[in-house]
């Protein structure tokens, strides 16, 4: 059994239906798993349902190329790289695409509660702003909480009076159930066991959430060396369906220990973006014709090696804006 | 974000930038425990842990609880933020311990704001028919709800001190209460959740306060070469200035030895003086 | 201010108010915070509200001792070393505790709701059994909902239908808050820094949980050693409000890495304390009129040491029944 | 549990608390996910993984999942349960991975049991008046509501086969409505999170199944030395013996040699025979 969770990035993408709810792992520009998105859009999935704690320039990617009908989240950005989501933005102002704001604590409680087969939980969050205005339930507008979709809960949230404590009113959020969380992690096990070095967000959560978990490792390692300490590992082996080893999988967002974020990569695509015709060119320069290998070679050996974290720091002492 | 004004320095041998940061440092008191973004306010909380604040606990809702960064991380996601602290986790864990109630201080940036401290970070225009989408509220919200006082770090533009804004994305001291969006102040709707909200922004112009009763910014101090009719000027509310103390202090020579030669040598948020 | 958390044993219990509600670390028979329990029946603690996962030898001590008087969890033993907690099953026999039934799922959610600020969390567990018969809510029958003790729920546990997805009914649980949590662990730093070796059972949940933290620690070691990893800190220094360094805190029950559950010694409780006067017998013994030093030399270091765990395993490879 | 009766070996070389180890261990299938209690389930998981299911993941409430003990555990707070885990980490998690559906089967030692399964292991007597009050549910409701199958170990005595239980601690295939107490099937209880419910029986006497439908217990298999008449003789209910398919499997060589040589040396819960 050790074996068959271990595919290709390519079998891997072919796993996602069109239309599918799909998570991906990381925080704004760390460990997002690019390579993945990428090879979905060289696919050409339509209508997925990204639903995430935050997005960064893999979800700015999977818009830009018109993968996406539906974006449910709390924020968007690049960080220092670029101050906003130019494709999502251009899409919203288009009404190319459906949007929902939570926020990050919402987002996180919404996986949470998914992960432990809880259908809500209780948040005191956000009280008295727009993110609760009854008449910004898009989904709803959208006619997508018709009960159809049984992932899809039939409001963006409730409230219930505390039956406990204070009778205060309560926000509850509903569960964030996915189809496919893609996750990218530093190593995995060949049975599957994944260890994330640095903080692992919302990692674990996720990957209980979804039906189908797909981990892109930078290191798939044998098992044993994983399990001779079980308190450093993240996920544990059968929570993960399928493992592919994707070094570098997470460019140009960054992998702690392995690779700072690429700045100018990042940059460049918010600066080229802000256009369709922007985000075309870019596609056909790094995404499509080609495979995560030829991505990698186009940027190049020495480019790779200046992003290089120290083994000893866990980041790089050289790349200041990390 | 201050990119015009931040390399021009004044007479006294320090930035606008320089004078932020530190006014931003002051609002820290040692041992509290600190929710981190990134930018300026991850600068002077640094630097407040290097001068009156040494036991201030940091925390990055990225799941480092009290770090010890010993370089400047970027965005609360890089491992930098791990480095010395006491516990690396998830997000899941640092909300867990904000909405408990551990959390004294949050330090946040806006773009738009109103005279009750409501900041708006995800669209100008009409939500439903936007002129441009922003980036959304992330942790913002959270920080704030969850802290006893938020600080906020702005631009002072009149478009960006705003009679009302268009989308609260954080709560500021009067906020809606849904389903009417009646207006009310914000002890009335958090309830036993109520443990305080925006305490100062630091502006371009000054620094201002909150009356905790009225829900109302005013003027505390204004920084060299403004005054207080002129801020109040550059705020499309009108703004409270009967109750300026003063010029906003200056930074010690310390101050902004640490700022340049300590913690931010890569001129990453806090450029050096153009001369 | 580092130094400041230091405290000792006999300092330590008496913050402890008579009439607190308290809960302790570990589960079932390993890091359970015996010494201090033994201190807390020394200082005459009366009306304590014992409120655990699940209950041990300590909380059996600390029963028949009569410091005891309501008992909240949902299970009481001592494994293969005795088949019940036979004090509390006295003291409920003769009505002398009030006593309310959860189960292992039901308590770990309590504890995370209280430790995330939330006034409940929801669970589809034990339905249909007589743990949710609503004529067995005995917190209620003693008068003890009434909101004068504002940790106290109003309810043992309230009813929802999902309103995100199925509808199905779901059983709310209340927060389970605490004025005090005592935690028996491997390690702790100057600060405060708790790393747990094993299985870390829901210790952090209760330590976020409580007003106050104490730490009883094997070892006090320097912060800066357990900092250099903090992926393997358990509970964040400024969740503890104290530590006392205390060898062999948790015996009778056992330590992961560091000693065995001292088998004989918990066999010989449940036998001895079948009846009050062998509970007081016991006290007289081990208990009253002693310190934990005093208590360590009775045990004497042959007995420690046969107890010993490998620094390799974790475990004994000598005492087989651990 | 089986002191007086185990360490007499029949005929055939075995004693019954082996052919109760093997009889639960052939429960387990290959590849499942199996939440496991200490003593005799303990060990027939570990006799499981090591001949017909070698991919059975272990998982311990006190959370360590996927397990591969060196060292019998004797209880599940047991450092011995971490060895080799996927991951080691605590309860909260366990049960969050178990109320999601991850656990295909529970297994568990059970004191008094119905003809529906219900078991209780809270208290002899009232609960309000209690003759002697027992350990109470600890995982065992759970375990027992998130799995999909749950295997009961028990010793078979009339007084533990039960036309009632006083308290259900963990409940069974017909179970109680509350506010009001009325029994209905498991499946209408549970609804959405039904998954299924006790699964089988290993008493000293036999192994018994449930009709789904029905909810009733029925006898499978009678250990050597039995009768299905007399089984039924053994029960306090109406014990179906129409579907009985013969006797209880033996142990082999292969498999009484694991227990005995490599799981159990200890003789912590299966002691060897007498002879």
């Amino acid at each position: 059994m050790s074996d068959s969770k271990l595919i290709t990035l390519s079998q891997a993408a072919e796993i996602v239906r069109d239309g599918a709810l799909i998570t991906f792992s990381g925080f704004t520009i760390w460990r997002r798993p690019c390579a993945f998105v990428f090879e979905l859009i060289r696919q050409r999935k339509r209508n997925l349902h990204v639903i995430e704690v935050n997005s960064g320039p893999h979800s700015e990617f999977l818009i830009g190329a018109g993968c996406v009908s539906v974006w449910e989240s709390s924020w968007i950005g690049h960080e220092i790289y670029g101050k906003f989501g130019a494709n999502l933005s251009r899409k919203i102002k288009g009404k190319e695409i459906i949007y929902e704001d939570y926020t990050h604590a919402e987002m996180g409680m919404r996986f949470l509660a998914a992960s432990a087969g809880m259908p809500f939980m209780a948040v005191q969050t956000a009280l008295g702003t727009d993110i609760h205005n009854p008449a910004y339930d898009m989904l709803a507008l959208a006619g997508l909480r018709d009960g159809s979709n049984p992932k899809i809960p039939r409001k963006k949230y409730d409230t219930i009076n505390d039956p406990f404590f204070s009778g205060a009113e309560q926000i509850l959020v509903p569960a964030a159930k996915v189809d496919i969380a893609v996750i990218c992690a530093q190593k995995a096990g060949t049975d599957g066991t994944v260890r994330i070095e640095g903080q692992f967000f919302t990692d674990p959560e996720i990957a209980r959430a979804a039906d189908v978990t797909i981990v892109l490792a930078e290191e798939v390692v044998p098992e044993e060396y994983l399990r001779r300490d079980p308190r450093l590992n993240t996920i544990p082996a059968f929570v993960v369906d399928y493992v592919v080893e994707c070094p570098y999988g997470a460019h140009p967002t960054g992998m702690a220990g392995f690779y700072e974020p690429d700045g100018d990569f990042i940059r460049n695509f918010y600066m080229q973006t802000r256009t369709q015709e922007g985000f075309d060119e870019f596609a056909r320069e790094w995404i499509h014709r080609t495979t995560h290998n030829g991505y990698l070679e186009r940027l190049g050996s020495g480019r790779l090696i200046g992003l290089r974290a120290s083994r000893t720091l866990g980041f790089s002492a050289k790349v200041g804006k990390g | 974000m201050m990119e015009s004004s931040a390399r021009k320095v004044n007479k006294r041998g320090y930035t606008l930038a320089d004078l932020m940061t530190v006014a931003a440092s002051r609002e820290v008191r040692d041992g509290e425990i600190v929710f981190a973004g990134t930018g300026i306010p991850m600068l002077a909380i640094m630097l407040a842990q290097k001068t009156h604040a040494p036991h201030l606990k940091l925390i990055f809702e990225s799941g480092t609880f009290d770090s010890h960064p010993v370089a400047l991380p970027t965005s609360v996601g890089d491992p930098r933020c791990e480095t010395a602290s006491s516990r690396s986790s998830g997000l899941c864990e640092a909300f867990f311990l904000a909405q408990r109630g551990y959390i004294d201080l949050g330090f946040l940036t806006g773009a738009e704001m109103d005279e009750y401290g409501n900041v708006n970070t995800t669209v100008i225009g009409d939500y439903l028919d936007p002129e441009l989408r922003l980036t959304g509220g992330g942790g913002n919200p959270d920080i704030n709800s969850f802290a006893r006082r938020t600080v906020y770090i702005m631009v002072h533009e009149p478009r960006r001190f705003v009679q009302s804004v268009s989308y609260i994305t954080i709560p500021g001291w009067r906020v809606k209460k849904w389903p009417s969006g009646q207006c009310v102040h914000r002890r009335e709707l958090y309830g036993g959740a109520f443990r305080g909200g925006p305490s100062a922004v630091i502006s371009t112009a000054g620094v201002f306060r909150f009356d905790v009763e009225t829900g109302r910014m005013y003027l505390d101090t204004f920084h060299p070469g403004h005054t207080p009719e002129q801020i109040a000027g550059l705020c499309m509310f009108n703004l409270d200035i009967g109750r300026v103390r003063g010029e906003t202090p200056p930074p010690s020579a310390d101050e902004l030895y640490l700022i340049h030669e300590v913690l931010d040598r890569d001129e990453l948020f806090v450029p050096r003086s153009a001369d």
